[in-house]
């Protein structure tokens, strides 16, 4: 084994740092409880195996695999959180929240500020999606922003194995209900192992690259896009910072305003719909608060209206692209 | 843990007269309410359970103050019947910082979990699949707690309750599904929505212990609440009961009930399970008449203060606007 | 009679506009259908009397009162919508939407372009919402903005008696699919009468009020307080140009642009939350084709970042208000 | 207005040889789907029928080509039974512009109204909500049209279901509701999840006739689908048809099936429903083995084409992300 290979730290992909988190929460605290289609052992584990291995080691009382009925998990999540557990449910695909979405946004999120804080609900709901793989219209729609828009809700979308794992330990101790989007793409890119223990705090951004000409605020899958459009551009003397947001509700926005403040340059970029997407948001937000540190108007990248498609041939022009984000920085240094 | 009364099948003199007391605290509260709201001092939405007054109480004697309860807008009696008291009820109508949700809820949300009353929703069916996550956690932490869950007629059709009902009996989770089948949904009558004679037919369905039962009979009530709790505590998991009643005041302040033929709501009058419960208990033996006017004149009392506490009671103050929507304040 | 009373139109109320469009709509076209809850007369012709005698005019098979079954509800005039009818669903509180968010994002939006135009969905969604009524956390939501991140639906928001008429009938002959969303307020607020067979295209905004100082871009209700605040201000020598959109999708950015382009300073102001709200794209699109122009920041008003409270105490202060739009012209105008 | 064809109560030689050479078409074109798909010629999610081909031919065979079918993601039995062209499936399986769907649904939503496939779900039970607004439609327009709507046994869980079966009882509406019960929901098994012996059970709780068959059985399915039919053409209403079955080949591509016991597997491949029906054809006297080969290799020949057809056609051209968004083209 060579000197380089022994200090690299371990690679995982997003399937095993879900599962480390899974596994860590559950023994740490009993109440911790999984449950969602296919979830438990008998089943498989988990269509993507993220929940192998709990119902042997925690028993089906604590992880259940469900009918698919998400009302009934989701209000099963609402009411097993009242009474002091912390279920951790998952809904398979994000577009299936959208059957579910009255116990989420009319119950969930609003019943401790309806019941005038007499009340809490500490729950996590898992969900996957993301376009790129030819799911077509119904299985690959970036939904945060409908989320974002409801307030008591928080809203984590990783792009990383190690802030899978160290994020969702967070929303499993959080006292609010928390939302958090996994990637079909990301739960397969590999990347550096945490360390055991490794928690990330919610609402606070990364910075994987530092730069002082451009910003680039991004979140999931599209950071890595926009580290690899950073390095490229290093090499031509751009300086672009990427500021990875991590989690859209609690959002950094002094991580956002600083970067902002330093470069004057910015490009907002995401997988969702651009439109009344959350970088609507972010850009009336800097537009707000960095008046006249600006030096170009606020780019903003994110697909296109419309569903998504199905064909490749579509698919690839109707999300972000390192090429669109590449352009955008070009075009925000004038 | 939640203390395992003895409650017995049947109701006796004891076990009718707490009923009675709690029918005629919801009777009484409800026109009150109405009455204040009439005189423009609240001013809020309020769906009136009179006629309905004594399904809440016939389950709610028989249960424990920890056993929670999930119900609906049309939830006083059962708030009532579980135990909220009167002052942060009242005070939550008015919209005060005193209220049982600080006002922030309003009727549609009283929550009261000293009294058991976790959750009560405004939106038709959705308080079903919460209380099997009550339930399931006391399951899980064999707290011995039971769950009721209050609804409608209309909210048989609703996927919710399928969901909901499917998943209960799958899990024999400890729950109590009580239907008020009051025959109307807002201003549609049941046959025109629901296609099944009778809602407890439905139980098949989800191979569900299920009954019909008079919901204005305070023994028949009593005696298929008992059936159903006492399945739920000793691990026999979820039954469904539909109890046969009307409402009288309309679905809302507001409505007065013009799509109710008048035949069918003198009928339905006739019926009144008030005064019928007062006659039982009175050619029973079970009570005089000086015992029950006596309880009414505490009722009054009582209804006096808490009105009284709640008009003036404090507004609540605008920082409010910033908080319980986290644990932790935000800038709203 | 005075001379005046007689050159006065007539006034109606928005419930009484939705009636005559609806009127009209099942007189000229044999495949507009109306269903809901409690909709028909023998229900009494719907909790408001919006669809009052239509069931009595135009049979019990077109117009029909449903179960409590929002799935359904849209499911059927999805269904019904493809067969070419005109359906035009009920779905009594905006709020409710969140049980058929499935039928009406994953299907109606999509299914158009999801059979590469082998199909379409001509349906609208007639919904009510609004705070101020005390009606707390789940009967009083805007939820405009989810709508209107979802490629496919047009999104309408009138202000006025007349515009519920004339959009309504605009919607019911579209060949999309378009949610049409009442004010609980509104609904009872008197308007002048619009002729018959008024209508007004859906994507076109009015100028209430004519100005050159500052632009306010708002529909729906606070489009009324918008219209006090810039005839107060007149009065100062303020001139204040009121935009009402009417249509969130399609929106009239250029009537937008050409109105910021003219003053300089904007504010807008709607009813839902203001994070992550319409404004926040209006905001951003501002930004990013008026950046030479502007004077000032573009102002944002919408709700606090909480439920809607049921206290009138809490709720008169969680939704804009007159003294703050006020209070926002007369910051931009610096 | 639909053609009102007479079809026998139960099938004769003709009948069954249409449905057979259906059955053949779905089988060879899903086998060389998964073949395609392994090649990595195209690359799609693709759920196989094998092992439920009977079902939808059986009912198809007996239907008008204006009459509606709604399906779901495992609808390749739909679409052919109901006589999508090979051409234009293929074409959208490889997402081409000359695909059913101009590659923009892909297989997941296949709808080609000329074959009366108007709706391809991918959400688990909404498909039911919608055939009711179809068949509403039918029977307003008195057009004689019959909608029929596919889902599987884990859908009987969801909202929707029950939903849209109680609406399509009260309104009498003309459908068909068969749920291909083949006992498994992705991983999991029924038992687990559905809280009634059997979904025709469910029909009790909409007061609509329902009946469990034999999935795998020609005759069978016939007859059921046969009174269906029948019932939903003459004003009848609706019929809830449980039709029971097996998957051989995972819930979708890449899934090997490892949560199925290998017994479990094994008794049901004995069952597989193909050569059982081919055995049946032989055995009637219906056919000769040389009749059925030459099904065989005429399906052949028309997959080897559509594949051909389908690989050899144009990609979607960028301007098409701008169109059937709205009818009119907008700038996406
Ligand atoms: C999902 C949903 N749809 C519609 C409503 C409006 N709504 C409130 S109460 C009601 C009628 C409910 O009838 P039922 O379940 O019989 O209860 P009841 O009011 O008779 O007690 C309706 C339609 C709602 N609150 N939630
Ligand atoms: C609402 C919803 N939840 C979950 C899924 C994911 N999913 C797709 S197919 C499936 C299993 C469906 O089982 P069943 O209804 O028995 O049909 P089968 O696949 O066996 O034909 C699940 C859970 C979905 N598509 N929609
Ligand atoms: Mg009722
Ligand atoms: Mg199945």
């Amino acid at each position: 084994m060579s000197a380089e290979a022994e200090t690299k730290p371990a690679q995982i992909i997003g399937v095993q740092a879900i599962n480390m988190a899974l596994m860590e929460a559950m023994e740490a605290d009993p109440t911790v409880l999984v449950f969602g289609e296919d979830v438990a052992d008998p089943e498989g584990g988990g269509v993507l195996k993220c929940t192998d291995g709990l119902s042997t080691r925690f028993g089906d009382h604590r992880v259940r695999s469900t009918p698919i009925s998400e009302q009934a998990i989701m209000g099963a999540a609402v009411g097993a959180a009242i009474a002091g557990m912390r279920p951790v449910a998952e809904i398979m695909l994000m577009n299936f929240i959208s059957v579910a979405m009255d116990q989420l946004v009319n119950h969930a999120a609003k019943i401790r500020y309806m019941s005038g804080g007499a009340t809490s609900v500490p729950l996590v709901v898992r969900t996957l999606t993301g376009a790129g793989m030819s799911l077509g219209g119904q299985h690959s729609d970036m939904l945060e922003a409908w989320l974002a828009h409801t307030p008591g809700l928080k809203v984590v979308i990783p792009s990383n194995p190690a802030d899978y794992k160290g994020l969702l330990l967070s929303c499993i101790e959080d006292d609010n209900p928390c939302v958090f989007i996994e990637n079909s793409t990301l739960m397969y890119t590999p990347g550096d192992a945490p360390p055991p223990g490794y928690k990330v705090p919610l609402g606070k951004a990364s910075t994987p690259r530092v730069g002082s000409d451009v910003t680039l605020v991004s979140y999931g899958r599209p950071v890595l896009d926009c580290i690899a459009v950073a390095d490229k551009l290093a090499a031509e003397g751009i300086s672009v910072e990427v500021v990875d947001l991590r989690t859209i509700v609690p959002m950094d926005e002094a991580a956002i305003f600083a970067s902002v403040g330093k470069t004057g340059r910015v490009v907002i970029v995401h997988e969702a719909v651009k439109r009344f997407g959350v970088g609507a948001e972010i850009a009336a937000r800097i537009n707000e608060e960095c008046h006249g540190q600006l030096k170009a108007p606020v780019g903003r990248i994110g697909a296109k209206y419309s569903p998504v498609p199905f064909s490749s041939a579509l698919e690839k022009d109707y999300i972000w692209t390192a090429a669109g984000i590449e352009a955008a920085v070009r075009k925000v240094m004038g | 843990m939640s203390t395992q009364q003895n409650f017995p099948a049947e109701p006796g003199t004891a076990e009718l007269r707490d009923v009675y007391s709690r029918v005629m605290l919801i009777k009484m509260t409800d026109e009150r309410i109405r009455r204040v709201i009439r005189s423009g001092r609240i001013a809020t939405p309020h769906y009136s359970p009179r006629g309905q007054e004594v399904i809440a109480p016939s389950v709610c004697a028989q249960l424990n103050p920890d056993d929670y309860v999930v119900t609906i807008y049309r939830g006083l009696q059962d708030h009532l019947a579980k135990g909220v008291p009167l002052k942060s009820l009242w005070a939550e109508y008015a919209g005060r910082a005193t209220g049982s949700c600080k006002g922030k809820g309003g009727p549609m949300h009283i929550t009261h979990p000293a009294a058991g009353v976790v959750v009560t929703t405004g939106i038709v069916g959705s308080g079903i699949p919460i209380a099997n996550g009550l339930a399931w956690a006391s399951q899980l932490k064999g707290d011995g707690r039971i769950t009721v869950t209050n609804f409608g007629d209309g909210a048989s059709n609703i996927g919710a309750f399928h969901e909901g009902l499917n998943l209960a009996s799958l899990w024999k989770l400890p729950v109590v599904f009580v239907c008020s089948n009051n025959t109307y949904s807002e201003h549609t009558t049941y046959e025109k929505v629901t296609a099944v004679k009778r809602i407890s037919d439905r139980g098949a369905s989800y191979s569900m212990p299920a009954v019909t039962v008079d919901g204005n009979d305070p023994i028949a009530m009593w005696k298929a609440a008992h059936e159903a709790i006492t399945r739920a505590r000793s691990g026999g998991g979820p039954t469904l009961i539909e109890a046969m009643t009307f409402r009288f005041e309309g679905h809302t302040n507001g409505d007065d009930s013009h799509y109710i033929p008048a035949d069918v709501m003198a009928a339905a009058k006739e019926k009144d399970p008030v005064p019928r419960f007062r006659k039982l208990l009175l050619d029973g033996g079970h009570a005089t008449e000086a015992e029950l006017d006596a309880i009414e004149a505490k009722i009054k009392d009582d209804l006096d203060e808490a009105v009284d506490y709640a008009l003036n009671s404090p507004w609540p103050d605008a920082a409010e606007l910033n908080r319980d929507i986290y644990d932790e304040e935000i800038e709203a």
